[in-house]
């Protein structure tokens, strides 16, 4: 395990940015961002970014491959961007979690290439969440707070950031930074681990329980009449799935530029009316029946493919932003019944 | 702290539900913490005793609401209006875009809403918010308890709230208060008031970071139509993200013009921006130069009153002059 | 995907000379969709329109994109090529690389560049079109015509004329309106009633004419051919089928005070009356507010003294429905009201009267039996003030008055200042004026006559008060050119009253979706080009309604109409222009913004019940568009949120499509 | 005239009745202006939507320019008038978000003015022409 000052983390950051680009929550306007790290830039004190850390594997707008047209003639151009080593730190636990997620999704076969090229050329560093907030729930997912993973693992205590490597990647690149930092015992970093824990059990969300969801339960929570009342005031925008770490939808489109077509993908959301509309029309043709397959497909359907891992990491994000304020706990709570009441 | 309590409220809907009067309830629904509530439509007394919450959090404006809910029963709806809800209850009214018979509206007082994003700011991990005196008293998990002044707690649309005065109902609780003069246009004039070059960068920063979920166009109570040119494959400006700078501008500039004249200035779409863009910052724009070049107008003041973009005098400004009035000359 | 010819004209040298036209045929061979382009010496000549054709059939061209002059000259001599080759005449798009293009460009590759964008754009835009046919609609043979003066009974009488069947709705119990009021007509001193009371006959004698008397318009609803209007026969009490005219009930009525409106209430009439002796039609009419019989049930003798039994206390209001193809409107003007004129002491003194009062004093059947005596004490008046311009031509911040010119005072009143002089020459006559403003026949030197002839003592200024001061006026005024105050002690003073559209216009206008003005005064189609028609297609305007007017332009304005009202009636179908906008009922809120904007009045709305997506059934209100009716502006288009709104021929796409063209 | 010398692309939308024939009068009488201008037929300068303005800059155009009656001559009598309203909020909206207003213009021209369309067409190109490139409005996908 290494060892750095909070107060020399600039000294860490510009040591990182030296070998590759380096990324990190920054403040801004709308709350923390990930930005690129440049001399002066300053390290969110927030506990987590505004969107989530998806966006650097999975960009919200992806161009794919070009159609230039001259005439009546057609070339087709590869747009895929190379993609070099690049280093994220301040990913907490949940987005760490919500990464694995998406691996499944896009690593699975047929392998998503340009997930892929961004997923093998990231270094993750993560930080143990010392303040989680009233909205965090990751403990209901399993996901240890504390101790996020990652390449590089980070706990703040006392004015000190502890690191330490997590994968033979992290090592590495850890060893790079030697310069930088120093050795150091486990003892603070885990005394302040078994602190985040019981804080993580004093939250107001910590007695949410997964118990009545997985794998199985569709026809349960299929035809609940609950949906309809959860349902029933949701506005069909997309400030959910946009915020959120594990959705990962998205459509395909072409832009005619006047000079050739431009193909390109994008998130979507299923709560928006268009969403996989196919020939025929939609396939869910109410807000309630997109709303359900939101939360079906976190609760049910995606753990009952995955071994019965969530797609939900309890981020919170949707708590925060939903302009309803209807969320997957709510939805969890009314349909879970008395275990989360 | 809102003048006009829970109970009044509940007590008022389960009278009016008990006459027979009306059949549900659009109100506001208790949720996890002390600011997350939700819109809801209350069937019972028991739902109504259980759930039913008012207090500085409920700010979302539930007209846009009556749209989709008047066609669900044959019985009337209650719903709860603030003052500067009932301006977009009668713009919508003037739109026909609900059936004035199926609702009846209940004005209520309303002394300013809450941000949580503002809030959230100041204080961290937030346990209960509590209105104490003029201001707010944060609990938090980690910070003990942060006290909050009016001016830090309050949205930004309540500190220039522009009237207290409800424009339509059936029914009011409590006094009637007045239209305000308030400084609603100053932001609007600061920005006039810096260079091109200046406003540009201003507008980059802001809209770059629209990540086009469309919460504000679907929170809008302007906003109602059955599809918009911008869900719309055939309209030729469709899209789903912003895939080019250009199209946050276009999506915003589309939009606010769409609104021009409509819109009430609720400022719902700043309330719900997941990432914090002043949107009202361009309608208030509309709003001011059509003041400035036709004449004060407020859309939904009354109902049924013809919008500035519908109508035009012999004598109107020409854009020219109109573009160089902005410079702040119609201050 | 369209198969789309293109075909460029050199216009002799006239293209050709600025636009290499074989690299423009060339170039816009690549286009998507293109699959033929040429060029040619002149498109437009017969050899040229065969080729298109032979190319139409031979390449089953389904668009044809012509570069040529511009689509205001030769757009339709292509379409009928197009028409003749099969297909349909709106699947053609013509590029200008004439007029905007090879004449105002210099060097060739320049001329030849835009020429190619040029082309691309309406390659672009044809690649949109869909087959357009004009929407055809049944006319109906008949006109109404809305008020029974000189303006409407000319535009019935002409239109009767023709064959077609017209009706008058007239809400006074007679036609004749304000002519009949007058006694004598400028420049002429003809007398009103000589020539207007013969064309009264001949209405109420012409079998296609019908007139409702004491009627008013309900409502109108349907468009242009087809107008639905519902009339309401106001009761009059008297049965008009009955009633000879004979006029003994008038005699013998003892309600003997009732303000006699014709004469604008300077005596009085009976309860029950006819207006005047050559009233049309002649039948008695009971002003039930008066009448003791139907306030209280006391009295009948009316019913007692008539022979022809035409009495009829319980008659009601009558509505009647009847279809038109034509409207014209004829509803004429008033005096402005005097009320608010302090200054010329109009409500103090019965001795200040306005011009159209002036004309019942002097009318032989008027309430002096013509003779010129002041209505205060029945005396001779020997100084006589005339005031022009009294409300007419003020500040637009004058609230009392009018902007405009009334146009007629000046001649009237040189018209009452002669006559009074010719009659009686022991008068002194004074008028006041701002300008005198003679610009029509013989009207510059009728006036000069009443000034060197007959002595009329003109003074350019204006009065400034006029003090009732025992018998006499006291008027102050003064003189611009002496530049000094001068007092008159005056017997009698005329004030020339403003005009203004009658106070039914407004809610007719509003019942037509006709446009009016600030003033009230219906405006035209094209102010210039179109006088004489209603922006609302079928509906025209006859007369003093369309803004002050004397009689003869009255007159030639009604014959104009009812030109327009024959063209009109003499078709058994309309055409209409298949360019109008159409509203994607899946998508239109119903919000009413483009029924706002229309000038026409050709959207209305309908409750439709949709099926919805999720199988469920809703009611919407949506917007349907009057194809007869809409003239093609796209108004509404643009005041359409949600794009429901489209125009044919330039819908959003082929626009978007055009820009994306030349911005390539 | 050098080769690489700034040519902007400019979009007149010109309504039928008034503009689109003033620009044909000015090609009768060789009343010239720059090429640069592309002229789009509408009936009424009414039709022009806000959507097609900026759909033009973003495909490229450097100036777009709204020719119509005049006030009180339109065609159809209004339309005109609700141009004038929509261009005045749309042109001064624009000019709020920091892009420059030279790049907008209305006009009114009739159908006898040739001299003006030409004069208009000119004095636009030459306003532009010094703005350069559009850059606020671009849509970096439409460059080259």
């Amino acid at each position: 395990m290494r060892k750095i000052s909070m107060d020399s983390l600039s000294a860490l950051f510009e040591a990182i940015s030296g070998t590759m680009p380096l990324f990190l929550p920054v403040d801004g306007k709308e709350g923390a961002s990930y930005k690129k790290w440049e001399p002066g830039t300053e390290y969110s004190k927030a506990l987590n970014t505004n969107k989530s850390a998806k966006d650097f594997f999975f960009p919200q707008v992806e161009n794919m491959m070009a159609f230039k047209t001259e005439g009546k003639n057609i070339e087709v151009l590869d747009l895929k961007e190379d993609v070099g080593p690049f280093a994220i730190f301040g990913v907490r636990a949940c987005d760490l979690a919500s990464f694995s997620i998406l691996d499944r999704v896009f690593l699975s076969d047929p392998v998503d290439s340009f997930y892929k090229a961004r997923r093998d050329n990231a270094v993750i560093i993560s930080v143990a969440c010392s303040r989680p907030q009233e909205t965090c729930f990751c403990s209901a997912f399993s996901i240890d707070a504390a101790a996020p993973g990652g390449d590089v693992e980070c706990v703040m205590a006392d004015g000190m950031v502890y690191l330490e490597a997590k994968t033979e990647k992290g090592e590495a690149f850890l060893k790079n930074l030697e310069a930088v930092t120093e050795a150091s015992d486990e003892r603070a970093a885990e005394a302040e681990q078994a602190k985040i824990r019981e804080r993580i059990e004093k939250l107001p969300l910590a007695n949410l329980s997964t118990d009545a969801f997985g794998g199985g339960k569709t026809m349960e929570y299929f035809n609940n009449p609950l949906w309809d009342e959860l349902s029933a005031n949701c506005l069909g925008c997309g400030t959910c799935t946009f915020v959120c770490p594990t959705c990962q939808c998205y459509d395909i489109k072409d832009y005619n530029t006047g000079k050739g077509v431009q193909r390109f993908r994008c998130w979507d959301s299923c709560m928006y009316s268009d969403f996989t509309k196919m020939a025929h029309g939609n396939i869910r043709n109410s807000q309630k029946e997109r709303f359900r397959q939101r939360f079906m497909h976190k609760l049910v359907y995606f753990p009952e493919n995955n071994e019965g891992i969530f797609g939900c990491v309890g981020c919170g994000r949707c708590l925060a932003k939903c302009p309803i304020s209807m969320n997957i706990v709510k939805v969890m709570k009314t349909l879970g019944g008395a275990d989360n009441a | 702290m809102q003048r006009v309590t829970r109970d009044v409220l509940v007590q008022k809907a389960i009278s009016l539900l008990s006459a027979g009067t009306v059949d549900r309830v659009l109100g506001w629904k208790a949720g996890e913490f002390s600011y997350d509530v939700t819109p809801y439509v209350f069937k019972d007394a028991e739902a109504l005793k259980a759930d039913f919450v008012f207090d500085d959090f409920c700010g979302a404006n539930f007209s846009k609401y009556l749209v989709k809910e008047c066609g669900k029963s044959e019985g009337k709806v209650l719903v709860f209006l603030k003052p500067c809800d009932t301006y977009s209850f009668n713009q919508l009214l003037t739109e026909h875009r609900f059936d004035r018979e199926k609702v009846y509206a209940v004005g209520i007082p309303c002394d300013g809403m809450a941000d949580i994003t503002k809030i959230r700011e100041k204080a961290e991990g937030i346990s209960e918010i509590t209105a104490e005196g003029d201001g707010f008293c944060v609990k938090t998990l980690y910070d003990g308890d942060v006290k909050l002044t009016k001016e830090e707690a309050l949205a930004e649309r309540c500190l220039n709230c522009k009237s207290q005065k409800h424009v339509a109902y059936d029914e009011l609780l409590g006094e009637e208060g007045e239209v305000i003069d308030s400084g609603r246009f100053t932001g609007v004039e600061a920005l006039e008031a810096m260079t091109p070059d200046e406003r540009f960068a201003f507008w980059k920063g802001e809209l770059s970071r629209c990540i086009r979920c469309n919460a504000c166009r679907d929170v809008c109570p302007a906003c109602t139509c059955e599809k918009c040119v911008f869900d719309n494959p055939k309209s030729g400006v469709e899209n789903k993200a912003i895939a080019d700078s250009f199209e946050e501008k276009m999506f915003h500039i589309i939009r606010a013009f769409h609104v021009a004249g409509r819109c009430t200035d609720c400022g719902e779409c700043s309330r719900v921006c997941p990432q914090n863009i002043p949107l009202h910052l361009l309608n208030r724009k509309f709003i001011k130069d059509i003041n400035g070049f036709y004449g004060d107008y407020q859309a939904g003041e009354e109902a049924y009153s013809r919008a500035p973009l519908v109508n035009y005098t012999t004598e109107d400004i020409e854009p020219a002059d109109a573009v160089k009035k902005g410079d702040g000359e119609n201050a | 995907m369209q198969r789309v010819g293109v075909f460029v004209c050199w216009c002799g040298s006239n293209i050709a000379a600025t636009v290499d036209v074989k690299a423009v045929a060339e170039a816009l061979k690549a286009e998507p969709g293109v699959v033929f382009s040429t060029d040619y010496q002149y498109m437009c000549s017969q050899a040229g329109q065969d080729m298109i054709k032979e190319a139409i059939r031979e390449h089953q061209l389904t668009g044809v994109v012509i570069c040529s002059c511009s689509p205001r000259m030769h757009e339709a001599t292509f379409r009928k090529t197009a028409e003749s080759a099969g297909i349909n005449p709106y699947m053609v798009e013509i590029a200008n690389i004439r007029e905007q293009c090879s004449w105002v460009h210099k060097d060739i590759p320049t001329g030849t560049e835009k020429a190619i964008i040029l082309g691309r754009a309406a390659i672009a835009k044809v690649s949109l079109n869909a087959p357009l046919t004009p929407g055809e609609s049944p006319v109906t043979k008949r006109a109404l015509v809305i008020g029974g003066g000189i303006a409407g009974i000319q535009t019935a009488l002409d239109i009767a004329d023709a064959g077609f069947p017209v009706d008058i709705v007239e809400k006074k119990p007679t036609i004749g309106g304000k002519m009949a009021q007058i006694d004598k007509t400028f420049p002429t001193l003809d007398c009103a009633a000589c020539i207007l009371t013969p064309k009264m006959v001949d209405v109420a004698q012409n079998d296609k004419i019908r007139i409702f008397s004491y009627s008013e318009v309900e409502a109108v609803s349907g468009f242009v051919g087809n107008f639905d209007v519902k009339i309401k026969k106001k009761a009059r009490f008297v049965d008009e089928t009955k009633c000879t005219g004979c006029g003994l009930c008038t005699e013998k009525c003892p309600q003997k005070k009732v303000p006699n409106d014709f004469n604008l209430g300077m005596d009085m009439k009976r309860a029950i009356y006819i207006p005047f002796a050559q009233a049309v039609p002649k039948v008695a009419t009971i002003e039930a507010d008066y009448c003791n019989m139907l306030k209280n049930g006391k009295c009948g003798v009316c019913a007692k003294v008539c022979t022809a039994g035409a009495i009829d206390y319980k008659q009601q209001d009558e509505i009647i429905e009847e279809k038109y193809g034509a409207i014209v409107v004829a509803t004429g003007f008033n005096p402005i009201s005097m009320e608010k004129f302090d200054e010329f002491a109009y409500n103090q003194s019965k001795d200040v009267i306005t011009s159209l009062e002036f004309e019942r004093l002097t009318n032989a059947a008027g309430p002096t039996a013509g003779k010129l005596l002041r209505p205060s004490d029945g005396k001779h008046p020997e100084t006589i003030v005339f005031v022009q311009c009294v409300g007419s031509r003020c500040d637009a911040c004058n609230e009392k008055g009018k902007e405009y010119c009334s146009k007629i005072c000046c001649m009237y009143t040189a018209k009452h200042a002669m006559l009074t002089r010719d009659k009686y020459p022991d008068t002194d006559v004074y008028v006041f004026y701002i300008d005198v403003r003679t610009p029509g026949k013989n009207f510059d030197e009728f006036y000069r006559r009443a000034v060197e002839e007959y002595g009329v003592h003109y003074i350019k200024g204006m009065v400034g008060k006029i003090l009732p001061e025992g018998d006499k006026l006291k008027v102050r005024a003064s003189d611009l050119i002496e530049n000094k105050q001068i007092n008159i002690d005056a017997d009698l003073v005329v004030l020339a009253a403003a005009i203004e559209p009658d106070k039914s216009a407004r809610p007719l206008a509003t019942m037509l979706t006709a446009s009016m003005d600030t003033n009230d005064f219906f405006t035209e189609a094209h102010p210039k080009l179109r006088p004489v028609e209603s922006p609302t297609a079928g509906v025209f305007l006859s007369g003093a309604c369309q803004g002050p007017k004397d009689i003869p332009e009255t007159v030639s304005q009604a014959g104009a109409a009812a030109s327009k009202v024959i063209g009109l009636l003499a078709k058994d179908k309309l055409l209409g222009n298949p360019c109008v906008a159409g509203s994607d009922e899946m998508m239109c809120n119903g919000c009413s913004s483009c029924e706002r904007v229309c000038p026409y009045g050709a959207i209305s709305y309908l409750d439709k019940e949709f099926r919805m997506p999720d199988r469920t059934t809703k009611v919407r209100r949506v917007a349907q568009v009057n194809e007869a009716v809409c003239q093609g502006c796209g108004a509404c288009t643009v005041a359409c949120p949600s794009g429901a709104m489209d125009l044919k021929g330039f819908k959003n796409n082929q626009i978007l499509a055009e820009v994306d063209a030349i911005c390539r | 005239m050098s080769m690489n010398e700034f040519k902007p692309k400019i979009v007149a939308f010109c309504c039928n009745w008034c503009s689109y024939a003033g620009a044909d009068l000015a090609g009768n009488n060789r009343l010239s202006y720059p090429a640069d201008v592309k002229i789009i037929r509408v009936p009424c300068s009414c039709r022009v939507n806000p959507m097609f303005i900026l759909r033009a800059f973003q495909k490229g155009a450097d100036g777009v320019i709204i020719c119509g009656c005049h006030p009180g001559d339109c065609h159809y009598t209004s339309g005109n008038y609700y141009t004038r309203r929509r261009m005045a909020l749309l042109f001064s909206m624009l000019d709020y978000l920091g892009i420059e207003r030279e790049r907008t213009r209305l006009e009114w021209v009739s159908a006898a003015e040739g001299a003006k369309f030409s004069q208009t067409m000119n004095e636009f190109v030459e306003a532009v022409t010094a703005l350069g490139e559009n850059k606020r409005l671009e849509d970096l996908r439409c460059k080259e």
